[in-house]
């Protein structure tokens, strides 16, 4: 009955985004309190796309376990809070995963005075772990499959299970491994901390949008597909402005906006999402990459012609 | 005065001159208007359920949870079912409540008679105490217990040891877990004999004091009967309790029974700050018993201690039950704080974890707050029923 | 009655009781006793009275402690008053003390009032002090009610419990302080009557009151008071009919017409 | 037999001869019990109160910018210095902190004059506190008119932030609760069983889940037009549970004044409403005072609960900045100032209400 | 004294202002008014008298509404007193009631106790009003205390002023409940003072009072009851020297000898 979406999000002026309440390199507010990180980039290119503003976003953290209450109850329209794509949740809540950012897959870190070089070694090890998570049920199935047991100790936020894991209650800290290295760089001493190399899950991480408003879901998810599909042209945020003369008729489509009309936005979308967030590999790079303090190599979520498994379907 | 008589007649009471049909009509319309809006919200939240596409029952109660619990008091894994986790929960925040208010009513009591000690140094601390810990937030309080509570403490490999069986470090207090075997019956009746028979010296006693004054140490006594007697029997079928106890294995004790450093912390917030309250309760419960009263014990050779047992406390307790009540039911809901700190209280593990997991909100929030209300609900019957149980017999 | 009751009185020892030797007490800045002497023999009964605010609660308040004087001496029953704590106990056991307003223990039933001090002060064994209790109840003329409340009874059967109550730790001497000034009028009597009995009985009184007819029937002395000192001291016919002091005349000039 | 007639002079009460040494004597060695009462007492401060005057004082640091500038072992206030401007005002942005300031000051101003005894116009500065007050608060710190820049609630934290959600809720709990207590006073059935009902559920409930009620489920309720501000959401979710503890101390207020106010109310013609209005509810605001302070002082603690929902009020920006790597390991010194900041004003509110209670007590016989 | 009162007051007139008519109201279970039966007419003065608990303040609260009949009928001023809200509003307008307590309003000065109901109810203007108020409040003889508020005041003069509010309503028949029964013995006679100045101005009252000096001064009639009847009803002066029956005689045997 009510206006889709995209719509609404143009009616009100802004893009409703839920994030984390803080972990490095995907949503984290600086010391001004302004949002920074790939998720938060991806909230920002949404906006770039749909209201031609990449700063129209208001953002709501949110701990995991709000997450997806806050999403269904239609309090925020987008959540972009390193999200792990499973059948239930894309399934059975009510919810539309569009695609994804970020190919990660939980990890263990542990305090390097324990001497542990392998997961295998963990058994009857206590677990700092954040409530809510597929890693919850991930760190349960994998000790369960190995025979070892283990105790849980359970946070709300991130950064409260660091603190759990800095002072002392768990030897291990268990999440994706991207938020592994997030995290270590919070503590006092992050070289004290070592992330051990065993990977025992898949998360694909993405946005997630309500079900059953496809022009939304089609928005966020192309939003995405631009992204990656810009770094694959070659076009950046620097070289985007000259590059509206190119004669490569692939990136001519981009920058004409292809499909706007049916996404019901601007016809300049994807080279306001480039112009004004970057491309994925920017966003990758100044926020996890090299050029953070994570320091994160690009591994899976390297292009697809260089190794990793980021693919996007053609625009046209 | 005729002209008033004339439109005054009786039985020509219009209706909204009449109080009664008055009264009727105010609740017909509150009424229709409770009803308009509960059909508006519910109508408004069937179509936000279905526009969203989100599916509401209870079916996911039995459906397999997946995700462990660091403390139950019933057998617990990821196998079991989210409608176990509910449980797990429930009883975990029953066992933190229960015993943060016996700890709580215990400080409380202390610290409120100490506020009036004639010590002053010993009344001045009380008042600090007080002033602190009810005027700094709960939550911050949590928050302060628990990483004082975890920094002093070693990790496993250093822990502290009592008796080779029980071990303190950052992860717990490991202590022994008694294994039951075959026997063990016979321990049990002999217990229950020697209740019966510490019971019966109990009459004796009172009998003997009642008669002649002279007093029985009875408490030593009953039990040196009731330890006694089930330790002999224990030892003459041959220890039938194996006593598991903790080892240090790779990471961590295990075996034995684990009260974990979350438990404390909250446990010991909860119960400092409500204790503040208590205290204060009891403080003013004493000081409204009139002066006479004291006066009168005195007079009667009663000393200050025997006053306060004897007369002044059984009295303070009338004015002393309905706020303390209060503060009893302010301690259940707070104890919801724990899902700051990790303890597995039934808002973390339920209205968390399991909430987050399947997604339904509606039912798990109804649920967790059907438990804080049943909870009250129970406490406050309890506490009105012993209210009326003290109170003073009047013309 | 006057002569009958005086003559059935027991003679007065020569051992004393109580002993005020200029005493006085201040609260804060406020002098309230000035230089009070009172000797009171064994058996005596003694009426202290005096306008309101002159002090005669506090004179008899010092005796047990329950005010503390600051210079002077009180010795009761041989025992100085002291800031010993020993002493203090030792004079309340053998000081009973009946209040204006009863002060009974509401939570306990009439024979628990009773039996509480010599149960717990005492360490009598229960059924020996109930006995004694019952005992004194029956004196007061109330053994059916040992087993309500003190809020169930009526102030006169109240009072009356709070005698028995005092009666029960068997003191030497018994301090009363305005008992009858709470009743109503149809009440006052029987307090009254229960007093005279105990006077009968011997019993050492010190007692304030405003009943000039107690006084005349049982005291032996009536002292009166007036700005925290004692003004007049006098047996109670010399006292009614001949007051030396202008301030007493005053004063009992306005009470008797009352 | 004359004792003495004549007035014996008043003289003042003899000095302690033994001085300090007496007092010391009488307070705190007056017997075993209390001897060893007070050695006890004695060595417990001296374990707990020396290593923290040490730590807190003269082992601190107070001079610096970073964490460089703190010394080993002594508690690093430099990180609260530093960060004292977000600890009070959250993100808001720098240059119109002045536009908070003046609300600060305002606020501050209003309250002096409510609390002073012998303020003119006080019934007028309560209105305006109540009505006028609320509108210039809203206009500056939110902006959007008068050319003032809107700066959205997102931004709002701190102590700021922790003040208008309790002033707020307090304010806005008063009426509800008024009308909460006279419903279920009142002899209407239905009205009576609702009223009840309202307050004994909303007091039955934790504020946490509450607030997670207020903050995601409540669009589920409401239709999808109407979009609330989470700031709102939980003003809602704290003015709905606030008022069912605010009619408590209503009825408390009513029921303590005297039956004989109604009946002469009554008796002179007053109907109910005018009666309630003129003579019950005046009557019970005053007496009121004390027990709304005191909800007010709880509430003003249990605002820091709105960190499990992500708004950052005082204790969630501290938190937000001990996560911060570069000052990690003061966690302390943040606890510390948070608890003292709240204490500060807890207590000064808690001094106030005893002042009135017992000022309510002496005053009050007529 | 008493006949040059009576002389001075004003002819009864034939106007009935108060009627009950075998009226019966229950406190739950308990009859606690039996068949009443009481006429007033204009200028009339009568007294309520009898024993605690006999159901006098009931009776004369029933005829304000304060308290709810069950049977029988109330007339008021030509007003028939039922569940209608109209006729309640008519006839509280037209009936001033005193309370023992006084029970003015402790938030509001004596002036503005005064004018509260004549504004609000009567919508009077407050210039008007207070004009009305100062000339009752000179009449009970306290204008000087307008501006202060009743905690100031001392119980006499507290009572003067509720008389003075009353009047402020100009009701046609004014209720006393025991109006001297809280005050002390001094100011008792300031207040029966202004009630008999009332008297003499033609006021119809009824008073519930135990102040026999004042039934006698002023009272056309004294009514007695006991046990929620009416037992005897009578001129004072028969009332007093001559009762018929049994339970007056009693009564007044107790209340005189007091
Ligand atoms: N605790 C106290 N602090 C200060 N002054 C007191 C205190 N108790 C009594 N007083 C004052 O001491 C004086 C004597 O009081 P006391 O009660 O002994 O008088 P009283 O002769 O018993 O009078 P009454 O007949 O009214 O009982 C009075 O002026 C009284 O106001
Ligand atoms: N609200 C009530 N509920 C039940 N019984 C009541 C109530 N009010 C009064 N009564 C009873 O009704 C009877 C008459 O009361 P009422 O106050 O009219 O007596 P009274 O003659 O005015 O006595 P007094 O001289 O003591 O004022 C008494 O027995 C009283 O206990
Ligand atoms: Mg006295
Ligand atoms: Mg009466």
């Amino acid at each position: 009955a009510a206006d889709s979406t995209v719509k609404s999000v143009q009616k009100r002026g802004y893009v409703q985004c839920g994030v984390t309440t803080g972990l490095p390199g995907f949503s984290n507010p600086d010391d001004k309190g302004k949002w920074q990180g790939v998720d938060v980039d991806v909230c920002r290119a949404v906006a770039a796309a749909a209201l031609g503003d990449a700063n129209k976003v208001k953002y709501t953290p949110l701990t995991a376990k709000e997450r997806f209450t806050a999403l269904q109850s239609g309090e925020i329209d987008l959540l972009s809070r390193v999200t792990t794509w499973t059948i239930t949740r894309d399934a059975s809540l009510g919810l539309n995963f569009t695609g994804v950012t970020y190919y990660d897959g939980q990890g263990f870190m542990v305090s390097k005075e324990l001497g542990v070089k392998s997961a295998k070694e963990l058994d009857g090890a206590s677990v700092c772990i954040q409530s809510g998570t597929t890693t919850e049920l991930n760190l349960a199935d994998y000790f369960r499959q190995n025979g070892m047991k283990f105790e849980p100790v359970v946070f709300d936020t991130a950064d409260q299970t660091a603190k759990g894991f800095e002072a002392g209650r768990c030897d291990v800290l268990t999440s994706d491994q991207s938020q592994l290295y997030a995290l270590r760089i919070k503590l006092s001493k992050p070289d004290n901390a070592v992330v051990l190399p065993e990977v025992i899950s898949k998360e694909p991480l993405g946005p997630v949008v309500r079900q059953g408003d496809d022009q939304w879901f089609n928005l966020v998810k192309w939003t995405l597909f631009a992204m990656v599909n810009a770094e694959e042209l070659g076009l950046t945020s620097s070289n985007i402005e000259k590059e509206k003369k190119s004669k490569n008729p692939e990136v001519q489509r981009f920058i004409n906006g292809e499909g706007s009309k049916a996404l019901g936005v601007p016809g300049d979308w994807a080279y306001q999402i480039v112009k004004q967030v970057g491309n994925y590999g920017e966003i990758f790079e100044s926020n996890v990459g090299a050029s953070s303090p994570l320091k994160i190599e690009r591994g899976l979520n390297a292009l697809w012609t260089k190794g990793g498994i980021q693919y996007a379907p053609p625009m046209r | 005065m005729p002209s008033k008589k004339k439109d005054l007649a009786k039985g020509r009471t219009a209706f909204w001159n009449d109080p009664e049909k008055r009264s009727m009509l105010y609740q017909i319309i509150m009424l229709v208007i409770l009803i308009i809006c509960g059909a508006y919200i519910i109508s408004n939240t069937l179509h936000n359920l279905d526009s969203r596409g989100i599916k509401t029952g209870f079916d996911f109660l039995w459906s397999e949870a997946g995700f462990g619990i660091n403390q139950s008091l019933i057998e617990y894994d990821e196998s079991h079912s989210y409608g176990r986790t509910f449980f797990v929960g429930l009883l975990n925040t029953i066992l933190v409540a229960s015993l943060g208010i016996l700890l709580a009513t215990i400080l409380g009591f202390t610290i409120g008679i100490a506020r009036l000690s004639n010590n002053w140094l010993i009344a001045k601390i009380s008042a600090v105490y007080i002033e602190t810990f009810r005027n700094i937030p709960l939550l911050l309080q949590i928050f302060f217990w628990y990483f004082a509570v975890l920094r002093p403490l070693p990790r496993p490999k250093q822990s502290i040891e009592l008796f080779d069986v029980f071990f303190l470090n950052n992860r717990g207090l490991a202590m022994p877990a008694p294994n039951i075997l075959e026997g063990f019956g016979w321990v049990l009746l002999v217990f229950a004999l020697s209740l019966i028979v510490v019971i019966g010296v109990k009459r004796w006693a009172k009998n003997r004091q009642d008669t002649t004054g002279k007093g029985f140490p009875i408490i030593s006594v009953s039990l040196a009967i009731m330890l006694g007697l089930p330790a002999l029997t224990y030892l003459f079928v041959g220890s039938p309790i194996d006593w598991e106890v903790p080892t240090l294995r790779g990471f961590n004790y295990r075996g034995g029974i684990t009260v974990i450093p979350e438990l404390l912390a909250l446990l010991l917030a909860l119960s400092v700050y409500t204790a503040a309250f208590i205290a204060e309760i009891v403080r003013s419960g004493i000081l409204s018993i009139n002066k006479g009263q004291t006066e009168a014990s005195f007079a009667l050779g009663l000393s200050r201690p025997k006053m306060l047992k004897l007369v002044i406390i059984p009295q303070a307790m009338r004015v002393i039950i309905p706020p303390l009540t209060s503060q009893f039911l302010n301690l259940v809901k707070n104890s919801s704080l724990a899902t700051a700190i990790g303890y597995p209280d039934l808002v973390s593990v339920f209205a968390g974890t399991t909430l987050n997991q399947t997604g339904q909100a509606i039912e798990v929030i109804a649920m967790t707050m059907a438990v804080y209300l049943t909870l009250s609900l129970l406490i406050s019957l309890f506490m009105n029923w012993y209210n009326k149980r003290i109170a003073l017999v009047e013309r | 009655m006057s002569n009958e009751v005086q003559q059935n009185l027991m003679a007065i020892s020569d051992e004393i009781m109580v002993e005020m030797r200029s005493v006085n007490k201040w609260y804060g800045e406020f002098h309230v006793l000035k230089d009070i002497n009172i000797t009171v023999r064994r058996g005596e009964r003694i009426v202290l009275c005096g306008p309101s605010g002159s002090g005669k609660s506090t004179t008899i308040r010092c005796i047990n402690r329950l005010e503390e004087h600051q210079t002077g001496d009180i010795i009761v029953a041989g025992t100085p008053l002291t800031n010993d704590l020993k002493n203090i106990e030792v004079i309340r056991r053998e000081v009973g003390m009946v209040f204006q307003h009863f002060n009974l223990f509401p939570h306990l039933t009439v024979l628990e009032n009773c039996c509480l001090a010599p149960v717990w002060v005492r360490k009598m064994p229960k059924k020996e002090a109930e006995e004694i209790a019952m005992n004194y109840l029956k004196r007061v003329k109330i053994p059916d009610q040992a087993l309500k409340y003190p809020g169930q009874l009526s102030g006169g059967q109240q009072q009356r419990v709070a005698i028995a109550r005092s009666l029960c730790m068997n003191p030497e001497v018994m301090l009363f302080d305005e008992p009858t000034s709470a009743l109503d009028p149809e009440m006052i009597k029987e307090v009254l009557d229960t007093m005279i009995e105990l006077a009968e009985d011997g019993m050492t009184m010190l007692c304030v009151t405003h009943e000039m007819g107690f006084a005349k029937t049982v005291a032996n002395r009536v002292v009166f008071m007036d700005g925290g000192q004692i003004i007049e001291e006098n047996c109670p016919h010399e006292f009614f009919n001949n007051p030396q002091s202008e301030r007493t005349q005053l004063f009992l000039s306005q009470i008797l017409q009352h | 037999m004359i004792q003495s007639d004549k007035k014996l002079p008043d003289l003042p009460p003899p000095r302690r001869s033994d001085g300090a040494f007496g007092w010391i004597r009488a307070n705190l060695f007056s017997s075993v019990t209390n001897t060893l009462l007070t050695l006890l007492a004695v060595y417990l401060l001296y374990i707990g109160l020396v290593p923290l005057i040490q730590w807190a004082f003269i082992d601190a640091s107070w001079v610096g910018e970073t964490r460089d500038d703190c010394a080993v072992g002594g508690a690093c206030w430099v990180f609260i210095k530093t960060r004292l401007n977000q600890f009070v005002y959250g993100f808001y942005p720098e240059e119109l902190y002045w536009r908070v300031n003046w609300v600060f000051i305002l606020f501050g101003v209003l309250i002096t004059l409510l609390i002073a005894e012998k303020t003119p116009y006080k019934k007028w500065i309560v209105i305006f506190t109540l009505t006028v007050f609320p509108i210039i608060t809203f206009y500056l710190v939110y902006g959007g008119a008068f050319g003032l820049e809107v700066v959205e609630t997102h931004k709002w934290g701190g102590l700021m932030l922790t003040l208008i959600l309790a002033v707020v809720g307090i304010v806005a709990a008063l009426p509800f609760g008024i009308l909460l207590a006279l419903g279920r006073r009142s002899t209407m059935p239905v009205i009576k069983t609702f009223c009840t009902l309202f307050i004994e559920i909303w007091r039955g409930v934790p504020l946490i889940t509450v607030l997670f009620m207020a903050s995601v489920m409540l669009p589920l309720f409401i239709p999808e037009e109407i979009v609330f501000d989470k700031l709102v959401r939980a003003l809602i979710g704290i003015v709905m549970f606030q008022s069912a503890y605010m009619a408590e101390v209503v009825r408390g207020g009513l029921q303590a004044i005297p039956k004989g106010q109604y009946e002469a109310a009554s008796a002179l013609g007053l109907s109910y409403w005018k009666m309630m209005g003129l003579i019950i509810l005046p009557q019970a605001l005053k007496l009121m005072i004390p027990g709304i302070v005191n909800t007010f002082i709880a509430l003003f603690k249990d605002t820091s609960l709105v960190l499990v929902i992500g708004l950052l009020d005082l204790l969630a920006i501290v938190q937000a900045g001990l996560a911060d790597a570069k000052w990690a390991g003061y966690s302390v010194e943040g606890y510390v100032f948070v608890g003292l900041v709240f204490w500060v004003f807890c207590f000064g509110m808690s001094r106030y209400s005893q002042a009135l209670e017992k000022k309510l007590d002496t005053g009050h016989k007529s």
